[in-house]
């Protein structure tokens, strides 16, 4: 039962994932693309958070943990480069 | 457990730290704790060289973890040898940039020193995945020297340099991965046991990784066709750092030695002598080519870095040779050419900065204030570099090619080996003319003040003295370094003394 | 005295001459003067032994393991070389005091003076061959320094390089020549070598090593075809010429053939090879010096000959004709040097050394003229001079010699006829200077020179007629021992007496006189055909061209090679790599592909995996938009991150996603700086041949993973897993393998780390760098430097962050996390903080001094290490223990966590450098930092633009070359 | 007292998240994090000079409630309108104007905004007077401003700028 | 039962999740794709970490929330990251659908005075 | 799964050299990036390839994978990281002394 929710879940994430990457490719726009990959990013807490399930383990969590803090930083970092230039002035 | 086998790695880096930490010292306190970290470091070289002579190999098992698990220090004849030329060299450098070129930038004695660090480091490990760590951490240091003091030429040489040498690492560490995965170790004598017993399956695995791993160590030491980013490099360094370098192509050429000897030696099994087919060949083209490129050097500090170029090309030819007597030629070439190229750096700028805006182009130029002292300077430094009698460099010359005499390559290496010493006399001939011959008359006699004039040759005499005694004492270098050579042939010692049953903890 | 200080004497006297020299100029003639009493009366009390048929020995251990030791050797042919060599010098140090002017240096000419006779006598008196060597290149050097005495005329400075450039190689040639013979003898000892004949002649390699040892000896001695080096020479100071280019540094290549005579002559290829290239040096000098006008060219083409003359004699090979050898060594040194010197007394008074100017001289300095006719006289072979009697038994031995060599007349017409054209030249020499009419124009009047300056010519035309009228008493004594010196044996059957009767050999001396009065008579047409003819001869263009072509070739190849290209540069690199490896790899044949069981793929990996392959693959085509090319590389990294996870690496993960963020942050901080864009068309670089090889590296790395992954392996892995917990006090491997079994490693990656951020600082000191005020697309950046919504949440995130870094450095012992992974949460939270309020806010309020940071994290690292020392363990020995404390119960402390504490500091303080400098640049190359403007009207560029007109300007230039 | 602890509401925040970081309840840990949440505001003082206060924390939790119901109904709601047909989307821009002055509740209200599915602030005026938001579908812009201020704006005002 | 529960829990979150993707892709510009994501962070990501804190808590190794940290940091990020990339679009001005309001709309009270209380 | 990883390591190798070679500084550096990431995965594939085996010592583990080339990763990567930002913070040092971005300071042609 819930393996079978998991490999459902697992089906729709890679989908997901699919998505995006598509998204990140094709742009068009520069934030098109940073949006993407923001996106990635979550899909991968996703993914994490289901292979803990899977495999019953949690030494996952960091990782996702550490994905949501990066993830951030590095839009905000696209961001201010798109309105600013320079990132850190 | 003799700790005096770490001290040589421990001395450059907490002198590389102390300038760091709060409340930063005045460029004096900086200038004399470097020179005292260097002499110090000498002082160990040499009690460690003398731990060594007998023979005995020192194993130093870092974190108390035995070999092959835990990394080892392995101080031997060879790397004894090379932590004292090191230390010489240094302090020589040293003496010649505190004299200001050391304020020309950020950080120089830190910069220094961990470039000490990296390349002590380099030859007392046992480890061949350390052996890369220990190269980055020379290299990184080295481009920080290399752009001391900026400048145009400077950063695009540093810009070649830096991305040349991310190449390299890359490729060492695919050739150190690959031996792991197919040997599952890293130490380098358990490296040498198992590639012994390697089943026929996964000889073509290292085989490929040596080769590779040969590559690299090929553009550390500036092999042909690998040598090409030397001379923009070596030519735009600021004069000490330029001096200091003058021992990182030898780094080169010390892991070939190391690594083919040891791992890929002739007990290697169906992995040995595996370079024996390209290391020969390649040095005498690099020996030709580099004189060749000395021949047509525009500036005298360019022609400087074709000569160790060309040095390279001696130096590889002898331990190409592979045998006791090759071995022993070339370590006994090593520290001549180590120093004489060092002098020459140090006295191509001590001339340039006399000839204006001419700087160390090859043009007639104005007659150079103190023409007799570095005119003489320059004689003897060009009768060193280029091999002439009697210095050191004809002396490593002739061993060299006694060390040939048995070798079906004979001809070849008699042939390249004299044309490049032919070469090498006309483009110092051609130089020294130029430099103090053709001076034009020039009103700018004033005559210079004697101590900064000393302070600024003492170096450079000081390498050159060097290079004398290595020829006063022809006999016990020789015997030195073909005890290094016959230690180096039967790596079983070494085996031994790493992997002794029953490590340390 | 022994012999070695006799030789050191000469090179000590030419520190002593130099250093004197400044206290008065003449004091260095004096010292010279005085060294070379001092040597000679050194030799003197050695020279009985020769004399009494015995060979003095002295050796001093210099290089046992290869047969080089300090060896000195006195016998006949060393000791009349030493007497040559001091004796002549003697006179020319007396000479040239008077000789030199007044502005010229006298401490450099006698210190290389000095310099020169030092190698010279260790040239004579070396037992070692390869001793002997260092002197031979010696006087090259030397000769280099004399000859370039006058260095500001370019003549003497390309003679001084020539001269070198030719004995040099010569020099190595002999090196080579001498390791051979050393070989082939079994030693570098002259007494060895001189015992072993038959052995050397015998081997194999005794025609390579002959040619050699020739080579050598023909340079030294201006042999044809090598003659061309000697005229040139002429540009040095007279006395030099006298001395070095007609006594002793030419004689040295004949002194090399008496020498090894008895070692190496005695086979055709012996006489063919020496014996030719004497007798064609002999007769090409004797013609071409008849010709020359400089009165030095004529005396150097004329020693050109005699030396050929002499080479003939030992190629003979015959006793005799060594002996004939070494007498006319004797006889040419003599007159040869009084000629020069008179020479240069002529050049000295005239202030001219051309003889169409020069007349009739003999009105003016009869008593010169004199002593110059005597020389002359024995130049030419005149009966009671000196020249006569060996040209004599010269002439027997070439009789003698052409029976066996098969030559019938041929060979004693050809000397004949080169001793009839030595009589016209000595004829010249004479009628042509000091008779032939009046002077034409010459600079100054001439008169008779000092005397002291004549003395030493009168001492040798004295000589010249002395062993002329009574050989057997001056010379035969000296003679004897000398050649027995050469033949090591004793002396054969021969008489020296001024007439042995009418024999062939006076018949030829008639002819040659004769013919010789006769040529001069008719040398109008023969000066007409020899200037028509004059360039065949000249080798020297020949080798000027050599000479040009070595360097057009160099700098060709050169320039080859290096373009001073990067893209070459790795290309050749990566290519030399892939040729190695895959040389490696088909050395041994094996399959690719490993038995090892794999792994199944499954589709969510498989759909990972492509999408990293598209980013990797986007980002190739779309590099051109930078920062497109950005956002690709770090979903590339996102996905290596979750690839690490996948394959139980959660600690590699952390790592790389923390990496990979920071460097997505450098590379936008980098971005700002440089242009948007690459070029469309940047420059012609050959992109086929680099799809070609990246294809080939990607796919020699490919190959190599799938060799390695399929293949089972054994791995020192077990050990780890086995002591970590027990060992090392830590669950988490990895981490416990990087602060403990391989803490060594990490210390030298925080110090590359450390180093990365000084050096980066110590890059951007003083870096100038204005960044653009506008983007690729000319639109001026956003008003609001910093968003509130980012500023406030960057409040709220840095204590969160924080927490977590601790968490991560806690734990990392045990669980994933550690030392560099905090690090870099630590700076990603003040990443944040920069990226919300700007780098003066932050940096205003950054609490540490980052160097501080990053030495206090070095030190703690490093003095974790070096406190097990104290306890007698090597360093970096860990240690660990378990504490329970009431209410805060069980807990662990390891010195590891100390260590990596350490590294935790380095990566934040690095980090933060590296960035805080970045941000920086701007800031600096910035007046002041752009102050908020009111929100601008959105969708209208032009406006836009006109509320930002003066930041319009500044723009355009620094993307001049982005568009 | 402020200088010891700036943040008062930081310190138990921060000692309860260290305790879902090391995922334990111990007294160990409890102390360790107070010890932290103790420490660390105190070491990033200067990063969050104001200090924050919460007049009305209850209305605080309503607010909190409220959002995540919305969060819960509207992603229904764009579920539906992202599977249907896009060409039916009708997406505004809507200018908002601000009564709230304090940047912290100024963020809490674009978070809201932004976390509810189906809207999003896209700009933020210099002044904090005007804030423009996206909607992906709504009929009416007026009416979509006027649950903004009123379900969200409001509140907040209360909890963080009461006067 | 709780089985039944996670299960849910987990489809629910991978459904929002490929939703928020799905609207990522095809959606017509760039505002409305921005929409997408929001709810893959909330909905979606929320119900996948409430399902792992279930599953954990419920494996005998006490009560296990830390993935309630997770979801904290992604709604204290993820409204700024949205926010930000739609300032960035306005920045460049990307096209949009919905029409922008009037310059005086927005631009026009710009310079009102800002009144303290 | 095997031939997928060498797939990927050569795909990014490939794509690293590429770059690498390319005539601006700031390619070169994408390049040497890709190559440090082609590499570091090259390395962590010498441990082979283990899913669910995390090398930390728990009691209910079934195996571990190979810990040593994972510290030797993370060893690498932090001297790639280093490594990277020099070279990054080279080429804006380049940009202004050089003039422009071309890898030899070429001026355009
Ligand atoms: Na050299
Ligand atoms: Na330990």
């Amino acid at each position: 039962m819930l393996n079978i929710a998991v490999s459902i879940a697992f089906t729709l994430v890679a989908a997901a994932f699919a998505l995006s990457g598509w998204r990140l490719l094709a742009g068009p726009s520069a934030p098109d693309r940073i949006l993407a990959l923001d996106t990635l990013s979550i899909n991968a807490i996703a993914l994490l958070a289901l292979l803990g399930i899977q495999q019953s383990s949690t030494l996952y969590f960091e990782a996702a943990l550490l994905i949501a803090l990066m993830g951030f930083v590095g839009t905000v970092a696209l961001c201010k480069f798109l309105l600013r230039g320079d990132i850190i002035e | 457990m003799n700790h005096l086998v770490i001290a040589p790695v421990l001395l450059p880096l907490l002198a590389g730290i102390l300038p760091l930490l709060p409340r930063h010292p005045t460029m004096r306190q900086r200038r004399i704790l470097s020179l005292a970290a260097t002499v110090a470091q000498l002082g160990v070289a040499l009690a460690l060289a003398a731990e060594v002579s007998d023979g005995e190999i020192l194993v130093y098992p870092l974190g108390h973890w035995p070999a092959p698990f835990g990394i080892v220090l392995v101080a031997d004849r060879l790397a004894a040898w090379m932590l004292v030329i090191t230390a010489l060299l240094a302090l020589f450098a040293l003496l010649d940039a505190i004299r200001g070129a050391d304020t020309a930038g950020r950080h120089f004695h830190i910069l220094f020193q961990l470039q000490l660090f990296g390349l002590n480091g380099a030859f007392l490990t046992g480890d061949l995945f350390n052996l890369f760590v220990f190269f980055e951490v020379l290299l990184i240091a080295s481009y920080g020297l290399l752009l001391h003091g900026g400048g145009r030429e400077r950063t695009r040489a540093g810009l070649h340099f830096v991305v040349v040498n991310l190449v390299g690492s890359t490729l060492f560490l695919f050739a150190v991965g690959t031996l792991y995965g197919v040997l599952g170790t890293l130490n380098m004598a358990d490296l040498a046991v198992k590639a012994a017993a390697t089943p026929p399956e996964n000889v073509p695995l290292i085989r490929a990784a040596g080769l590779v791993l040969f590559g690299v160590f090929a553009l550390k030491a500036a092999l042909l066709p690998l040598h090409l980013w030397l001379p923009t490099a070596y030519a735009h360094a600021s004069a000490p750092v330029a001096a200091l370098f003058a021992i990182m192509t030898k780094v080169g050429a010390y892991s070939i030695l190391r690594v083919y000897t040891l791992i890929f030696g002739a007990g290697a099994g169906s992995a040995a002598r595996l370079i024996e087919p390209w290391l020969l060949p390649l040095a005498l083209a690099t020996l030709i080519f580099g004189m060749l490129g000395a021949v047509t050097s525009t500036h005298l500090r360019q022609q400087a870095a074709w000569l160790v170029v060309a040095s390279v090309g001696s130096l590889l030819t002898a331990l190409g040779l592979n045998n006791a007597a090759g071995i022993a030629a070339g370590l006994y070439y090593l520290p001549h050419t180590t120093f004489a190229a060092a002098a020459l750096f140090l006295l191509a700028d001590a001339i340039a900065r006399r000839r204006g805006e001419l700087g160390d182009r090859l043009d007639p130029g104005p007659a150079i204030t103190s023409p007799r002292l570095l005119g003489g300077l320059f004689f003897v430094t060009a009768v060193a570099v280029a091999g002439l009698p009697p210095l050191s460099g004809f002396l490593g010359k002739f061993l060299t090619l006694r060390a040939a005499l048995d070798h079906p390559f004979l001809p070849w290496v008699m042939g390249a080996v004299l044309a490049a010493g032919l070469l090498g006399l006309i483009a110092l001939a051609r130089t020294g003319s130029l430099l103090f011959y053709r001076a034009l008359p020039s009103e700018a006699g004033a005559a210079e003040v004697w101590p900064t004039l000393a302070r600024e040759t003492v170096p450079i005499i000081g390498l050159l003295l060097l290079g004398l005694g290595l020829t006063v004492g022809a006999g016990p270098a020789l015997d030195q370094t073909h005890a290094i050579a016959t230690q180096m042939l039967q790596p079983q010692a070494y085996l031994q003394a790493v992997l002794k049953p029953g490590g340390t903890p | 005295m022994s012999l070695p200080l006799v030789v050191l004497t000469p090179f000590l006297g030419a520190i002593l001459a130099a250093w004197i020299s400044r206290q008065g100029r003449l004091y260095a003639a004096w010292m010279a003067g005085a060294i070379t009493l001092l040597a000679l009366a050194g030799l003197l009390p050695l020279a009985d032994a020769p004399f009494a048929g015995q060979t003095i020995i002295q050796r001093c251990s210099w290089i046992p393991a290869v047969g080089v030791d300090l060896a000195f050797r006195l016998d006949g042919l060393g000791l009349l070389f030493a007497l040559l060599i001091l004796g002549i010098g003697l006179l020319i140090m007396l000479y040239a005091r008077y000789y030199l002017a007044e502005q010229d240096n006298m401490g450099r000419f006698y210190a290389g003076l000095l310099l020169f006779m030092g190698a010279m006598l260790g040239i004579a008196l070396s037992e070692n061959i390869i001793q002997l060597l260092i002197f031979w290149e010696l006087t090259s050097l030397s000769s280099f320094l004399l000859i370039s005495y006058w260095q500001h005329r370019e003549d003497a400075r390309n003679g001084a390089r020539m001269a070198l450039t030719v004995t040099g190689a010569g020099g190595l040639a002999l090196l080579g020549g001498f390791l051979l013979l050393g070989h082939i003898a079994g030693s570098y000892d002259l007494s060895v070598i001189l015992a072993s004949g038959d052995r050397i002649r015998t081997h194999p390699l005794y025609l390579p090593m002959l040619a050699l040892v020739l080579l050598g000896a023909f340079t030294k001695s201006a042999q044809f075809p090598f003659h061309f080096w000697l005229p040139n020479a002429m540009a040095a100071p007279t006395p030099v010429s006298a001395y070095l280019h007609s006594a002793t540094m030419v004689k040295a290549g004949v002194f090399l053939l008496a020498r090894l005579f008895p070692a190496l002559s005695g086979t055709p290829e012996w006489s063919w090879l020496v014996g030719g290239a004497g007798l064609i040096t002999l007769l090409l000098g004797a013609f071409v010096a008849l010709f020359q006008h400089d009165l030095k060219g004529l005396l150097a083409y004329s020693t050109i000959s005699h030396l050929g003359l002499i080479t003939l004699l030992f190629g003979i090979g015959t006793p005799l004709a060594a002996v004939a050898g070494v007498f006319h060594i004797i006889n040419h040194a003599t007159f040869k040097a009084s000629l020069f010197m008179a020479a240069g007394i002529i050049d000295h008074e005239t202030g001219s050394r051309d003889m169409r100017r020069i007349n009739g001289l003999w009105r003016y300095m009869p008593y010169t003229g004199a002593l110059a006719i005597v020389a002359s006289a024995a130049m030419a072979g005149v009966p009671l001079l000196n020249g006569f009697l060996s040209k004599e038994i010269f002439f027997a031995e070439v009789l003698g010699a052409a029976i066996p060599l098969r030559f019938g007349w041929p060979l004693p017409a050809a000397v004949t006829l080169a001793g009839a054209f030595a009589v016209a030249y000595s004829l010249r020499f004479i009628h042509d200077v000091f008779f032939n009419g009046e002077p034409v124009d010459l600079p100054k009047i001439p008169h008779e020179p000092p005397r002291w300056m004549k003395v030493p010519v009168e001492i040798l035309a004295a000589l010249c007629l002395l062993v002329g009228i009574a050989p057997a008493l001056i010379v035969e004594p000296i003679l004897a021992v000398a050649v027995a010196g050469v033949l090591q044996e004793s002396l054969p059957e021969h008489n020296l007496a001024i007439w042995h009767g009418f024999s062939p050999a006076l018949g030829m001396s008639v002819i040659a006189l004769v013919g010789g009065g006769l040529i001069y008579l008719g040398r109008k047409p023969l000066f007409a055909f020899y200037e028509r003819h004059v360039e065949w001869l000249r080798v020297e263009t020949l080798y000027d061209r050599l000479l040009n072509g070595l360097f057009a070739l160099a700098g060709a190849l050169t320039r080859k090679l290096d373009t001073g290209s990067l893209q070459r540069l790795l290309f050749v690199t990566i290519l030399s790599a892939l040729v190695l490896g895959l040389a490696g790899f088909i050395s041994v044949p094996a399959p690719l592909t490993g038995v090892r069981t794999r792994l199944p793929v499954d589709g969510v990996s498989l759909l990972a995996a492509l999408g990293l392959i598209a980013a990797a693959i986007g980002a190739v085509f779309l590099h051109r938009q930078r920062l497109v090319a950005v956002v690709l590389m770090g979903a590339v990294g996102l996905v290596t991150a979750l690839i690490f996870i996948r394959f139980s690496a959660p600690d590699l993960a952390l790592t790389q996603l923390a990496v990979e963020v920071v460097t997505v942050v450098l590379l936008l901080l980098a971005l700002y700086f440089l242009p948007q864009h690459s070029p469309a068309k940047p420059h012609p670089s050959p992109w086929v041949s680099h799809v070609l090889l990246a294809v080939a590296a990607g796919g020699g790395a490919a190959a190599l993973a799938w060799a390695v992954l399929t293949r089972p392996y054994e791995t020192i892995a077990g050990y780890f897993l086995t002591n970590s917990v027990p060992g090392g006090g830590g669950a988490n491997v990895v981490n416990v393998i990087l602060v403990d079994f391989r803490g060594y490693d990490t210390l030298g990656e925080i110090s590359v780390l450390a180093l990365a951020g000084l050096g980066i600082y110590a890059m951007l000191d003083r870096l100038y760098l204005p960044g653009p005020q506008r983007d690729a697309e000319g639109r001026a950046w956003d008003p609001d430097l910093h968003p509130a919504l980012l500023a406030t949440l960057a409040r709220l995130l840095l204590p969160l962050a924080l927490l977590m870094a601790i968490f991560l450095l806690l734990r990392g012992h045990n669980l994933p996390g550690g030392g560099f992974i905090a690090g870099l949460v630590t700076a990603a939270a003040l990443i944040v903080q920069y990226l919300a309020n700007g780098v003066a806010w932050t940096h205003a309020r950054l609490p540490w001094n980052l160097h501080a940071l990053i030495g206090l994290g070095l030190l703690a690292a490093t003095l974790t290490g070096l406190a097990s020392l104290t306890f007698g363990y090597p360093f970096l020995t860990s240690t660990f223990g378990h504490w329970h404390w009431p209410v805060i119960g069980e807990f662990e402390l390891a010195s590891a966590m100390v260590f990596d504490l350490g590294v935790y500091l380095v990566v934040v303080g690095a980090t933060l450098l590296i960035l805080i400098h970045l941000g920086l640049i701007h800031h600096a190359s910035q007046p002041a930092a752009a102050t908020p403007i009111p929100d601008p009207p959105v969708r209208d560029g032009g406006k836009r633009d006109a509320l930002t007109p003066n930041l319009a300007s500044t723009g355009r230039g620094e993307h001049g070359e982005a568009r | 007292m402020h200088r010891l602890l700036p943040h008062p509401l930081l310190t138990p925040a921060l000692a309860g998240i260290w305790l879902l970081l090391v995922n334990s309840v111990t007294p160990g840990q409890i102390l360790l994090g107070l010890a932290l949440g103790w420490a660390i505001p105190l070491l990033t003082l200067r990063f969050w000079p104001e200090t924050v206060r919460v007049y009305r924390p209850l209305t605080l939790l309503r607010f909190v409630i409220r959002v995540l119901y919305d969060i819960l109904a509207a992603n229904l709601v764009v579920a539906r309108l992202i599977l249907g047909r896009p060409e039916r989307l009708r997406p505004i821009f809507v200018v908002v104007p601000l009564a709230l002055k304090t940047d912290l509740a100024i963020t809490l209200l674009t978070n809201a905004i932004c976390l509810t599915p189906g809207t999003v602030s896209a700009r933020l005026t210099l002044n904090r007077r005007h804030l423009l938001v996206h909607a992906l579908d709504a009929a009416d812009p007026g009416q979509l401003a006027a649950t903004i201020k009123s379900r969200y704006e409001a509140p907040l005002r209360e909890v963080f700028e009461p006067c | 039962m709780l089985e039944y529960l996670l299960s849910l829990l987990i489809v629910t979150g991978a459904v929002f999740t490929f939703i928020g993707a799905l609207g990522l892709a095809r959606l017509p510009d760039f505002y409305t794709r921005l929409h997408g994501p929001t709810k893959a962070t909330t909905l979606g990501v929320g119900s996948l970490l409430i399902a792992s804190a279930l599953y954990f808590s419920t494996r005998g190794a006490g009560v296990s929330l830390h993935e309630a940290l997770v979801a904290l940091f992604l709604f204290m990020t993820a409204p700024v990251s949205a926010h930000l990339l739609a300032k960035a679009a306005h920045h460049l001005q990307l096209r949009s659908l919905a029409p922008l309001p009037p310059e005086a709309g927005l631009a026009g009270r710009e310079d009102a005075p800002v009144d303290t209380c | 799964m095997e031939a997928l990883m060498a797939l990927i390591i050569g795909v990014l190798t490939a794509c690293g050299v590429y770059l690498a070679l390319r005539a601006r500084t700031f390619p070169v550096v994408l390049g040497l990036t890709f190559l440090s990431y082609a590499v570091n995965l090259f390395l962590f594939t010498m441990g082979r390839l283990t899913i669910g085996q995390p090398p930390i010592i728990a009691a209910r583990a079934t195996g571990y994978a190979d810990p040593v080339p994972q510290a030797l990763v993370l060893t690498a990567i932090v001297i790639s990281f280093a490594m990277t930002a020099f070279v990054i913070v080279l080429a804006l040092k380049a940009r202004a002394d050089l003039g422009n971005d071309h890898v030899d300071g070429r001026r355009e042609p």
